[in-house]
């Protein structure tokens, strides 16, 4: 069994009031680490096995038609553990 | 008797529960979040709405606000604490209260005229309704689904501490029906559903939210 | 790439400039070197072509809404008339209320959240501008037919959207419509509308003036937010296959503008502005034209000083940015300290970003280097204004009437009714509504599904105002002229079903391409219809929108022209509501059934459109909205008639509380027998119900405004019993709340 | 410049309805690679030069106490590009 990751980020144009949320929040609670945040989803898919070619395509659909909007979002697919 | 309503940025119902504390006959008090100062009041409730847009998680960054140490120092003292929906999250993630308030199940934000029951009436806040007691007040939220591990719980059950719990249908996906719980101490309550919304019967589905400010005046008349 | 100044302008006057691809046409293009003396720089071009864009500067419009101010009523109650970000009405005891729709639509159907969020967002800060606390929204909807794949992504997103924003900004949403038809699959329509309170001398205008006053921009930082959307997107048909011409998204951020109202209103409260503008369409193009065109002419402004979220950002692209959430106000400079405390106070960014200058000229300097210079009134007012050809379109020769069945038996009548209730557009909408807070502020006292949203606005005199919105699409597909006509009386009826005086109208036009005369043809007869009954009814249009180009290759949007009238009742307390309130009760129909199927859901149903619409029987109709708030302390309660006919009303009156009725029906005394009586949709006609030792009061008020009631039945039992067909209110529930849900999930 | 990825994933135990609505819409439109789903956030974290140990443990502690809740969720901190 392997976990694919996928990430969907909000295309950096694209107003990310989440990310700002958090980045304006860290120098409140005392962190100075961050230059900048973004906030985007994940999901983790469990597929059986290693994950063949045509399933990995399969994943690269589903992330740019379902899993993100391509007009404001990006995705990048991950194969996990 | 002076009860507070902390407005924190994005507070929505602030002006509805300082208008529920005027009519159950007490001095609402209005306090900010940026201020430590909690104006001498007697109590304070978190109202409802969408603090800091409720980005990152609901309440996550409000816990933070000067306002939330001095209240949270307060309550650990056993000063009474209500918090509706976005005042409920603030409670949990100050760890004042247990567990969590996650997406709804439906994965839509929900408002609807929500049947509950009464199931501790032994809070400040609780105090004038009956157990067991049905009423009908507005729920309005998009992460009102309580969640808490199994122990967790286990502890609430058998404490008796599920202050209120939703009646007919559960509209969320909470664990155990839970819509509203206290503290072990009983002086910090939070619930989902919306009190300060059900006071008139002009503006709200009943008036049995009232019975929230005014238990809380009994109580501090009582003290 | 080079800055281009006014000074390289001049100097090289033959560069070549991409007009075309901004939306200009060659004269348009010719007139703006006119105006200038020279060719534009790339920040001028930018400007003109977003101002003279159809969405900013009505150019195919602008020629019919005139009609508005020559038709207009008098009216004491109107402060501020069209023109202004919104019109204000007086309502007494010194309150003001300002409202207004506007349409998002083609943002919508390309991010339909986004699109719908930003749609309520920028009809929020309309109705601030003007200085008012805004207290509620609605949003009138339309999608392609429900069943269609694109409608189930569409019509989620969106719903979430108006929610997820609305319900930010702790504005209840008390009404709207939900309404499907195969002509806005790829053309979705949201509309938004806003209304909003104020004291008479808080009124806000947008308007510069007082040489050394200070241009502030405050709210959101500045980014590449719906580049060319305005000009681009509003002005050409969205072509799927055309990716060049999509806009970039303007995503909102609903608690930024949560603080910005919060901040602007005790920015009023002080008294601190002289003038101020939202920040919506064309951005700061269209704010810094617009407020120094409406003040006396003369404002420089720094562009290198507007803060911005992507540093990338040219001086052209910082012009017609339409990022969300920043507004601009026009402040004394000894007023600026306590404005910038205000604005620290919750954290909203504000930066000084110019002045208001003695000269004639709108400035805009870059770094030092000025990149615009032109009279502001050249592109914020006279913008081009265009007479397109208009020809009555041909479908008008081709209706037929319909032709429909009779409903002789009692299985008959029940299923058909179960059907039609069933319907789509007839069903429940409260997978829609509930996903809208409607309790937030606890002013609401009536709300979906309740025939007009009403809001208290004072809670010791009980001083209150209704909203309602209505278009009857088909109505104005079949005869625009009447059509608008009988959208305007339906709000009016919904207003004064539930013990509101109207007032004062907005409205939102929708329409296809202002390029085919037959779309024009349909908009010109609409306005005409709009101005005449406004004018018939006495009442002031106060603002309103178009958006033309909902169209889908070559078929238009049916005609939707989207009224909204805006009433005041004393006291909130005595507001009538739809709902069966008890058994025992007398139900009653007040108004006469004729034979109107054309354009009805129930012939929609049976696959048939029609061929006329209802004529307005105006005169009719005022004694209704007299009748109806002189008899309302009679009222149990009281349900307008409208799209479904008896059949529908029946149904919402009953299933509110659960209480059955029992009613004969006199099908040989109207012409459509039976069938008419249940499902047709003639105007005019509210179900009622009253306790029986009222019934000769109100027999007595009938009679003196000339208007007929007809005795129904009486409530009461746990079913609707229709001649002989009994519906258990299970059975009507059922098919009456399943099908939004079962569609949408 | 390195970017910091901090995935915020619910724990098992938790209802994910989010995660659900994805695996339950993948196969409607022909999807059949996912097992489960779980659906969580992540955020890009800017920060200035490779981090330092210190500002490493100085994220880890942003993680754990604002970016999650640790009463419903686990998160992983990756260094990224
Ligand atoms: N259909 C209409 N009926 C009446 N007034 C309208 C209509 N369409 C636009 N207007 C008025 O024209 C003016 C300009 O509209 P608009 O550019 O949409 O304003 P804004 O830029 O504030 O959105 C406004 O005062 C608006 O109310
Ligand atoms: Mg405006």
């Amino acid at each position: 069994m392997a976990t694919i990751v996928v990430e969907v980020m909000l295309k950096p144009e694209i107003l990310d009031p989440q990310g700002q949320a958090v980045a304006a929040a860290l120098p409140r609670l005392g962190f100075t680490f961050a230059k900048a945040v973004r906030q985007g989803k994940c999901f983790e898919i469990e597929v059986d096995g290693t994950p063949s070619a045509e399933q990995l395509s399969d994943i690269e659909r589903a992330a740019e038609t379902l899993l993100s909007n391509p007009v404001i979002e990006t995705y990048v697919v991950r194969v996990g553990a | 008797m002076r009860i507070g309503v902390v407005t924190f940025p994005g507070s929505l119902d602030d002006s509805s529960a300082l208008r529920a504390i005027r009519l159950a006959g007490g001095t609402p008090v209005p306090l900010f979040h940026a201020s430590d100062d909690l104006m001498e009041v007697e109590a304070v409730v978190l109202p409802g709405g969408f603090s800091y847009g409720d980005y990152l998680r609901c309440g996550a960054i409000s816990r933070f606000a000067p306002i939330m140490s001095s209240i949270i120092i307060a309550a650990e003292h056993g000063f009474p604490v209500l918090g509706i929906c976005n005042g409920f999250q603030i409670l949990c993630e100050s760890h004042l209260l247990p567990g969590a308030l996650t997406r709804n199940q439906g994965l839509h934000f929900v408002c609807t005229d929500q049947p509950l029951t009464v199931e501790n009436i032994s809070t400040p806040w609780t105090s004038g309704y009956a157990l067991g007691q049905r009423l009908v007040i507005p729920i309005k939220n998009g992460e009102g689904s309580f969640q808490a591990s199994a122990e967790t719980l286990i502890e609430l059950e058998s404490e008796g501490r599920v202050a209120l719990r939703y009646a007919d249908k559960n509209p969320n996906g909470s664990k155990n029906e839970i819509a509203g719980i206290t503290n072990a101490r009983g002086n910090v309550v939070g619930v989902m559903p919306h009190p300060e919304q059900a006071v008139e019967s002009l503006t709200g589905p009943s008036t049995d939210g009232l019975a929230f400010f005014t238990s809380i005046l009994q109580s501090l008349v009582g003290r | 790439m080079a800055l281009d100044t006014v000074a390289i302008a001049s100097e090289q006057p033959n560069t070549l400039q991409p007009w075309r691809e901004l939306g200009l046409k060659e004269d348009e293009y010719s007139r703006i070197k006119e105006i200038l003396g020279r060719r534009p720089t790339a920040s001028e071009l930018a400007m003109y072509s977003v101002m003279w864009s159809e969405h900013c500067s009505y150019k195919s419009s602008k020629v019919h809404l005139k009609q508005f101010g020559e038709k207009a009523p008098h009216s004491d109650a109107l402060l501020v008339g069209i023109g202004e970000n919104a019109g204000v009405v007086d309502i007494g005891q010194g309150y003001a209320v300002t409202f207004k729709i506007e349409s998002h639509n083609h943002p919508s159907f390309v991010e339909p959240y986004q699109g719908a969020a930003t749609g309520v967002g920028g009809i929020v800060r309309d109705i601030l501008t003007m200085g008012a606390r805004p207290i509620a929204v609605m949003d009138p909807l339309r999608f392609g037919l429900a069943d269609a794949p694109d409608t189930r992504r569409v019509l989620p997103g969106i719903v979430a959207g108006v929610g997820g924003y609305g319900n930010c900004l702790g504005l209840p949403n008390i009404g709207g419509e939900v309404v499907f038809d195969e002509t806005y699959a790829g053309n979705p329509l949201v509309n938004a509308l806003c209304v909003g309170v104020m004291r008479h001398e808080d009124i806000k205008l947008a308007t510069a003036h007082g040489t050394g006053n200070l241009v502030v921009l405050f709210g959101a930082k500045t980014g590449g937010d719906g580049i060319g959307g305005v000009s681009v997107l509003a002005s050409e048909t969205f072509a799927s296959g055309k990716a060049a011409k999509r806009p970039s998204v303007q995503v909102g951020d609903p608690f930024a503008e949560k603080v910005l109202i919060e901040c602007s209103l005790e920015i009023f409260a002080e008294d601190l502005v002289i003038g101020i503008q939202d920040l919506g369409g064309a951005g700061l193009s269209c704010a810094t034209s617009e407020l120094a065109s409406a003040g006396s002419g003369g404002m420089s402004i720094q562009l290198d000083k507007v803060p911005l979220r992507d540093p990338s950002l040219s001086p052209e692209e910082i012009l017609m940015s339409e990022s969300q959430e920043r507004m601009c106000a026009i402040i004394e400079p000894a007023k600026l300290s306590r404005f910038m405390k205000i604005c620290k106070k919750w954290d909203v960014t504000a930066t000084v970003i110019g002045e208001v200058t003695a000269g004639k000229h709108l400035e805009i300097t870059f770094n030092g280097e000025l990149i615009v210079d032109v009279p502001p009134r050249t592109v914020a007012h006279d913008g081009p204004v265009y007479n397109r050809p208009i020809a009555k379109p041909a479908y008008l020769d081709s209706l037929v009437p319909t032709e429909l069945p009779t409903l002789d038996t009692p299985d008959a009548i029940k299923a058909e009714l179960l059907s039609l209730i069933a319907a789509p557009n007839i069903a429940d909408k409260s997978w829609v509504t509930d996903q809208y807070d409607r309790y937030v502020q606890g002013n609401s006292v009536l709300a979906q599904p309740e025939d007009s949203g009403m809001v208290r606005i004072d809670e010791q005199t009980h001083l209150g105002v209704a909203i309602s919105t209505d278009a009857n699409a088909r109505w104005s597909y079949l005869d625009p002229y009447n059509g608008a006509k009988l959208a305007l009386l339906e709000s009016c009826r919904n207003i004064a079903t539930t013990g509101a005086k109207p007032l004062a109208v907005t409205n939102c036009l929708n329409f296809g391409s202002p390029e085919d005369p037959g779309v024009m043809w349909q908009f010109a007869e609409t306005v005409r219809g709009l101005a005449d009954i406004c004018l018939e009814m006495g009442l002031p249009v106060t603002g309103g929108n178009v958006s033309f180009y909902n169209q889908t290759g070559a078929v238009a949007i049916l005609p939707t022209p989207v009224i909204g009238v805006l009433g005041v009742i004393q006291d909130v307390r005595a507001r009538t509501k739809m709902g069966i309130p008890s058994a025992g009760l007398q139900l009653i129909q007040i108004g006469n059934t004729g034979d109107n199927f054309s354009g009805s859901e129930w012939a929609h149903l049976h696959g048939q459109m029609g061929d006329h619409a209802p004529t307005p029987d105006v005169g009719t109709e005022v004694r209704l909205i007299e009748l109806l708030l002189e008899a309302q302390p009679l009222f149990e309660s009281a349900h307008d008639l409208s799209d479904g006919g008896l059949a529908a009303a029946l149904t919402e009156a009953t299933l509110r509380n659960n209480i059955g009725a029992t009613i004969g029906l006199p099908g040989e005394f109207i012409p459509g027998g039976v069938a008419a009586a249940l499902f047709a949709e003639t105007p005019g006609r509210v179900l009622i119900a009253v306790d029986p030792i009222n019934l000769s009061a109100l027999e007595v008020l009938a009679a003196k405004y000339e208007i007929p009631l007809h005795a129904l039945g009486s409530t009461g039992g746990d079913a609707l019993v229709i001649n002989h067909a009994s519906i258990s209110l299970t059975e009507l529930r059922a098919a009456y709340t399943e099908t939004l849900p079962r569609l949408f999930g």
